[in-house]
């Protein structure tokens, strides 16, 4: 029972590490930009395609492929600050709605280059951390973890430390406060959208290998990224990554203990307790709401 | 006089729509005509400034509603849905509660996932509601004669006057509200809602009340399409859905009562019949996409806006 | 007007016909085919969105089958021969769209057999089915009714052949005598379930824990698998998933240390499977897919039309999409084909006829028999033989054909008890 | 004759800040009222609290006995007390008449199936009426289909009044009505104010314009630092040396 107890908490503590990756690049848009990335997951998406393409394709190194994953997912944020969110920066819903054109571009993208069959990745180790008799955890997994604590971290000193993330955090704030002490609010989008985007990209390059692949991966990691960020409060970046390791342990256990259907219920159910105990989430401030 | 005139050609126009079309093209108006009833019924909602993302889920409560009250009630059709419509009202009464604490984004989530709770516990207890396969077999509705015209609703057609009827009601009814002091009192919900609380109006009420009256519409469409295709699943009123429905409403716009009907009339054609004979089967899903960005691009008010500039126009010259 | 002619009392046979002469400017159906006029064939499944991937690859494998009998000069009926044409339809597992779709294909494209998935989208076409008259296949037999005289299932008859491969684990594997199940809470995990748990309790297997049930929007299987491995099974039973969660699932068994036997409905693309754990792990695998460059497949005993060389084409236009129902929809062809060269007509009902007659029929895997009454209320599936395969050294193996009828003679009380405990039966499913 | 509206130890907290401490006074029917003090001295936030905008955190407000305190905005407003906002807010969206047609929300309340079947005509045309009879008193009929962001800002002042005034208010609550208004304009809003005296409406206003207060009130409540400090005539209060070292004191901290 001991051991199951912890083989289940490392389980967990995996899934907090890619949910949360997504989730603080979903926050971060949100932040600065003012809209819902519907489109995040599918940016999570093509992060795994990148790595399909890269290497399991052109057999380039699994490191280089992740590394690409993020640059390209990256750019692709890039491409929606362009020629979406900039021009409609006055239209919440409209970003909505634009970014749910693009979602369904890219799947679409994704089926015609690559077919609708899920995808093939090599592992990239098989090795597996042996910790007791019946408690492993394989390295790939570990590289994940690892990952997430590093690019999270290394995100943290950017936005405490660096005068960028300075502008960054006002202009999650307050825009137009950022503006009048000279922030330029269109490059200060660009990073969060190249930061928020490359996130998704890189946690979808690196649980590629661990997953199936396919053009509509996407769908349930948005369910999750949202639910996550409702609990942990929208505007927050460290409600986000409190909640998704708060909501990857109770989903894992229950799922383990339970049941998978119930696990689902029991997330949104408890996402909504959350909202209705405090309505801005745990960490969040009504004003962005 | 000459608006009676108008209103007659306008009527018999639909009356003769379904035969000049083909008979794939009769099915898919009998699904647009419903979804025009869903998708005005969301506009009411927000009316008071509120997006939900349970619209769609709450049709389902209708549909399942009115589905079960047939089958294991033996309910006449018309009357189940009519109820179907009333449950589906109610439910959102109950969902009010929690979700009125919350405002803007955090509403649009938490309607998500109370949408999502009620698609899971559909899922989950394969008894009463059929569990992933849902209800199968829902009964049609029963066929007569009104002596001029013999219904045999398996025919496009017959639903098609059957539910455009019901749905021209409720439009009506939808817009008397609109146009009332209540539809008034809805827009001031939304621009300023402290003034209006200062001026006696129960904010949480009237939110509610959009809530209720919106879901109740959305219910009877969706028991109107279950007795028309005669099953459902939880998968049938999935996020896609809600988001084509979200869709229809922004690129229509919301500012007029016939915005978003025009976005859900145009962007059907456009995926369902346009695009399907040009041969883009499998591309549809790209090219939708990106007639959504150039739409929400190029007309930022919706399809409404080049409608308003033309009556403009006219009413100038 | 077609609601009058109704009420003046028409069959479902001159409707279909009548309704043909009313359509403005649709095509007549191929009823009345004129002498070298290609015959239509619809195909009614998810091309796009989250199914997609059981109906395109179906498609692509119908197109070869046209090739491959077109350039053979096509079908003979009564009045010489015709080509065949496939004509598709998205209805992106939805039944309202499926329902738009059939009529579509009946009504204006004049088609004289529509094949689907089935599933979820069956219940949306039954109507258009019953008033039309019109020959319809599923490759879901759970789709069946007495209702629905005109539904054949003549392919896969999902899930019961699933017991072949149980019967295979019992007899050559005696010592295992515990398994857990997990499967994907839906329509097709479901029937599966209940038909491993017949099969398991008639070989006495013992099935440690109720079935873990996950929801098919799953991407993290770690969790699952630590509670199936955490009651030491002596087998891992995958029911019917689809296979972007039997490769996580199996990964993550080989990667928790799991030693034991496996059995599953499918295996698609086992090769990348082995990549990602190991040859040795998969070694004895059991399921229910061979390839169809299995030499036991070039035998007698098979009806499919050239499988290895179907195989081969198939693999070359389409390198790494072979998968179950690449063949099925084909197979389903085979049949239809001969059918009707055997009606010497297209109509709908004399092919059928033709199909079912003397309630034999040929299945893909061998002569078989028209059956299901005890459990569909219809005797609408084609249900003979079905091999079991296994992974030996890398590659799938046939390792025999077993009867499920043989079976059911002996056990089908069992199938029956679990298929009501999960509503699962034809007159539980309303 | 029990008190109109008292306020009884009124206390707000914000965290560690006592915006308003242990405030007592009362409001006599028939009168202008007016509540003064420097800025920060509390005068705003003791309005949110008698209008139900914030819940106190002690104390009551005593409507006719009643205690009001806590009751939401709307509760309070039925029961007759009406406010406006600072600044100019309104249904900018809306028409001038639509906006004050939501005025009379509370005299003509609006009912979904009435309206639909159409039985509500009566009520409509009341409201309508009402309506007219608000903007006529406030000078803006001849703006009734303009929108209303787009009036002046001496027009959306009145506007904002005219919304309370639909209301039927027994006790209007006016959060700065002169702020931003020229000589004339102010003369002609105090003119109005009177007027609304006359007709029996009582009147409570917060006020920088100490001219305006003073040619205006009946009695004044001084506050300072969230405290009460004088109350009185308007003589009285223009004389009182606590007041007069309120706000020199309060100048001086300013500058």
């Amino acid at each position: 029972m001991l051991d199951l107890l912890a083989q289940t908490g490392l389980n967990a503590v995996y899934a907090a590490s890619y949910i949360s990756l997504v989730a603080v690049g979903l926050v971060l848009i949100f932040g600065v930009m003012g809209v819902i990335n519907f489109a995040h997951g599918e940016l999570f998406m093509a992060g795994a395609y990148v790595v399909v393409a890269v290497y399991a394709d052109m057999h380039m190194p699994f490191f280089i492929a992740v590394v690409v994953g993020l640059l390209f997912v990256g750019c692709l944020g890039l491409l929606m600050e362009r020629a979406l969110f900039r021009p409609l920066r006055d239209n919440p819903l409209g970003g909505l709605v634009a970014s749910i054109g693009f979602l369904m571009i890219l799947q679409a993208l994704a089926t015609m280059g690559f077919g609708v069959r899920m995808e093939f990745i090599p592992p990239v180790t098989q090795h597996v951390v042996q910790l007791g008799e019946n408690i492993s955890i394989p390295l790939a997994r570990v590289y994940v973890i690892v990952a997430a604590i590093v690019l999270l971290s290394a995100l943290w000193y950017f936005l405490k430390r660096t005068r960028f993330g300075w502008a960054l955090r006002a202009s999650a704030q307050d825009p137009q406060a950022a503006e009048l002490q000279g922030i330029s609010i269109a490059q200060t989008a660009k990073i969060a959208m190249f930061i928020g985007a490359g996130l998704a990209g890189i946690a979808g390059a690196l649980t590629a290998p661990l997953i199936s692949v396919n053009p509509h991966m996407g769908h349930s990691v948005i369910v999750t990224a949202f639910i996550v960020i409702i609990v942990g409060g929208v505007g927050s970046l460290e409600g986000a990554i409190i909640a998704s390791i708060a909501y990857a342990f109770v989903h894992t256990f229950v799922t383990t203990f339970y049941g998978g259907v119930i696990a689902d219920i029991t997330g949104l159910s408890l996402m909504l307790i959350v909202l209705i105990v405090k309505p801005t989430g745990l960490f969040g401030s009504a004003d962005r709401a | 006089m000459r608006k009676a005139l108008i209103w007659i050609a306008f009527g018999a126009a639909l009356i003769a729509l379904p035969h000049g079309l083909s008979f794939s093209q009769q099915e898919i108006l009998v699904f647009l005509t419903i979804n025009i009833l869903v998708v005005s019924s969301y506009r009411l909602l927000t009316l008071t400034g509120e997006w939900s993302l349970a619209h769609v889920v709450i049709m389902g409560v209708g549909a399942y509603a009115s589905a079960m009250m047939t089958k294991n009630l033996g309910v006449y059709v018309p009357v189940a849905m009519l109820m179907g419509g009333i449950i589906a009202a109610l439910i959102a009464v109950v969902l009010s509660f929690p979700l009125f604490r919350m405002k803007g984004f955090y509403f649009l989530i938490g309607s998500f996932a109370a949408g999502e709770i009620i698609r899971l516990l559909w899922k989950h207890f394969r008894d009463p509601f059929g569990g992933a396969k849902g209800i199968k077999g829902i009964d049609p509705m029963p066929d007569f004669s009104i002596g001029i015209y013999d219904f045999d609703f398996f025919e496009p057609v017959s639903y098609f006057y059957f539910a455009g009827f019901i749905v021209i009601v409720c439009l009506w009814i939808l817009w008397r509200i609109e146009r009332s002091p209540v539809g008034l009192t809805f827009h001031a919900v939304h621009w300023q809602d402290k003034l209006a609380e200062a001026s006696g109006v129960n904010l949480r009420a009237y939110r509610t009340l959009a809530f209720a009256v919106a879901s109740g519409f959305a219910g009877i469409g969706g028991a109107l399409l279950a007795h028309y295709i005669g099953t459902i699943n939880p998968g049938s009123f999935d996020l896609d859905y809600m988001v084509f429905v979200l869709t229809w409403a922004i690129v229509g716009g919301t500012g007029t009562f016939y915005g978003p009907i025009l976005g859900c009339v145009v962007l059907t054609i456009l995926n369902e019949v346009v695009l399907r004979e040009l041969g883009f089967e499998q591309l549809r899903p790209l090219i939708y996409g990106a007639i959504l960005i150039a739409s929400i691009l190029f007309l930022p008010n919706g399809l409404e806006s080049i409608v308003q500039k033309f009556t403009k126009r006219s009413a100038k010259s | 007007m077609i609601s009058k002619l109704r009420a003046a009392g028409l069959t479902r046979r001159t409707f279909l016909k009548s309704t043909a002469i009313t359509a403005v400017g649709a095509s007549m159906p191929s009823i009345t085919l004129a002498a070298g006029e290609p015959i239509k064939i619809g195909f009614l499944a998810p091309l796009t969105g989250a199914v997609a991937a059981w109906g395109k690859p179906g498609l692509d494998g119908c197109m070869i089958w046209a090739e491959r009998v077109n350039a053979a000069g096509g079908i003979e009926l009564e009045d010489g021969k015709h080509p065949v044409e496939f004509v598709s339809y998205d209805n992106e597992y939805d039944p309202a769209k499926a329902r738009t779709g059939a009529t579509k294909l009946i009504r204006e494209d004049g088609v004289s057999f529509i094949m689907m998935l089935g599933g979820d989208t069956w219940p949306g076409v039954q109507p258009v089915a019953d008033k039309t008259g019109m020959l319809f296949s599923t490759l879901l037999p759970s789709d069946l009714s007495p209702d629905s005289t005109t539904l054949l299932a003549p392919a896969e008859v999902h899930p019961i052949y699933l017991v072949t491969g149980v019967d295979y684990l019992a007899d050559t594997f005696p010592d295992a005598k515990t398994v857990v199940i997990c499967a994907q809470d839906d329509a097709l995990g479901l029937p599966s379930v209940a038909t491993y748990l017949a099969a398991f309790e008639a070989r006495g297997i013992e099935v440690l824990e109720e079935p873990l049930l996950f929801d098919p929007a799953t991407t993290d299987f770690a969790p699952i698998v630590t509670r199936m491995l955490s009651s030491n099974p002596d087998i891992i039973c995958l029911d019917t998933c689809y296979s972007d969660y039997v490769h996580p699932i199996c990964e993550q068994l080989f990667q928790q240390g799991y030693k034991g036997k496996m059995i599953s409905a499918t295996a698609d693309f086992y090769d990348q499977m082995i990549a990602k754990t190991s040859k040795e792990f998969m070694e004895g695998f059991i399921f229910q897919f061979p390839d169809f460059d299995d030499p036991a497949l070039s035998g007698d005993n098979i009806n499919f039309e050239d499988a290895n060389g179907f195989y081969e084409e198939y693999a070359k236009r389409h390198p790494g999409q072979w998968g179950a129902v690449s063949w099925e929809y084909a197979s389903i062809m085979d049949l239809w084909k001969a059918a009707a060269e055997q009606a010497g007509s297209a109509d709908p009902e004399a092919v059928m006829e033709a199909m079912k007659e003397g309630g034999t029929g040929k299945h893909a895997f061998g002569d078989a028999v028209w059956w299901g009454t005890e459990l569909f209320g219809i005797d609408n599936a084609l249900v003979g033989d079905w091999p079991v395969v296994v992974i030996e050294d890398g590659k799938a193996v046939i390792k025999g054909f077993k009867s499920i009828p043989d079976w059911y003679d002996q056990h089908g009380d069992l199938l029956i008890k679990h298929m009501q405990a999960y509503n699962q039966m034809y007159d539980q499913r309303g | 004759m029990t008190q109109f509206l008292k306020v009884e130890d009124l206390t707000m907290r914000f965290g560690g800040l006592v915006a308003v401490d242990a405030l007592n006074f009362s409001v006599d029917h028939g009168t202008i009222h007016g509540l003064i003090g420097p800025n920060g001295a509390g005068k705003t936030t003791t309005f949110n609290m008698i209008s139900g905008f914030y819940k106190p955190t002690s104390g009551k407000v005593l409507l006719h006995e009643e205690d009001i305190s806590g009751l939401k905005m709307h509760e309070v407003a039925r029961r007759g007390v009406v406010r406006t906002f600072q600044h100019s807010t309104l249904f900018a969206e809306l028409t001038v008449m639509e906006n004050v047609l939501i005025g009379t929300h509370m005299p003509f309340r609006p009912n979904i199936f009435a309206a639909i079947v159409g039985w509500d005509r009566e009520d409509r045309e009341g409201a309508e009426g009402r309506a007219r009879e608000a903007l006529k008193f406030f000078g803006l009929s001849d703006l009734a289909t303009e929108r209303a962001g787009d009036l002046s800002h001496g027009h959306q002042r009145a506007l904002g009044m005219a919304i309370c005034f639909a209301s039927h208010p027994d006790l209007m609550l006016l959060d700065e009505p002169f702020t931003g208004m020229n000589p004339e304009e102010t003369r002609q809003m105090m003119d109005l104010m009177r007027r609304l005296r006359e007709a029996g409406t009582t009147i409570l206003l917060v006020e920088h314009d100490m001219q305006a207060i003073m040619g205006l009130c009946d009695r004044i409540t001084c506050m300072s630092f969230g405290k009460f400090l004088a109350e009185g005539g308007p003589k009285e209060i223009r004389n009182h040396p606590a007041v007069i070292e309120a706000y020199l004191g309060g100048a001086r901290h300013v500058a």
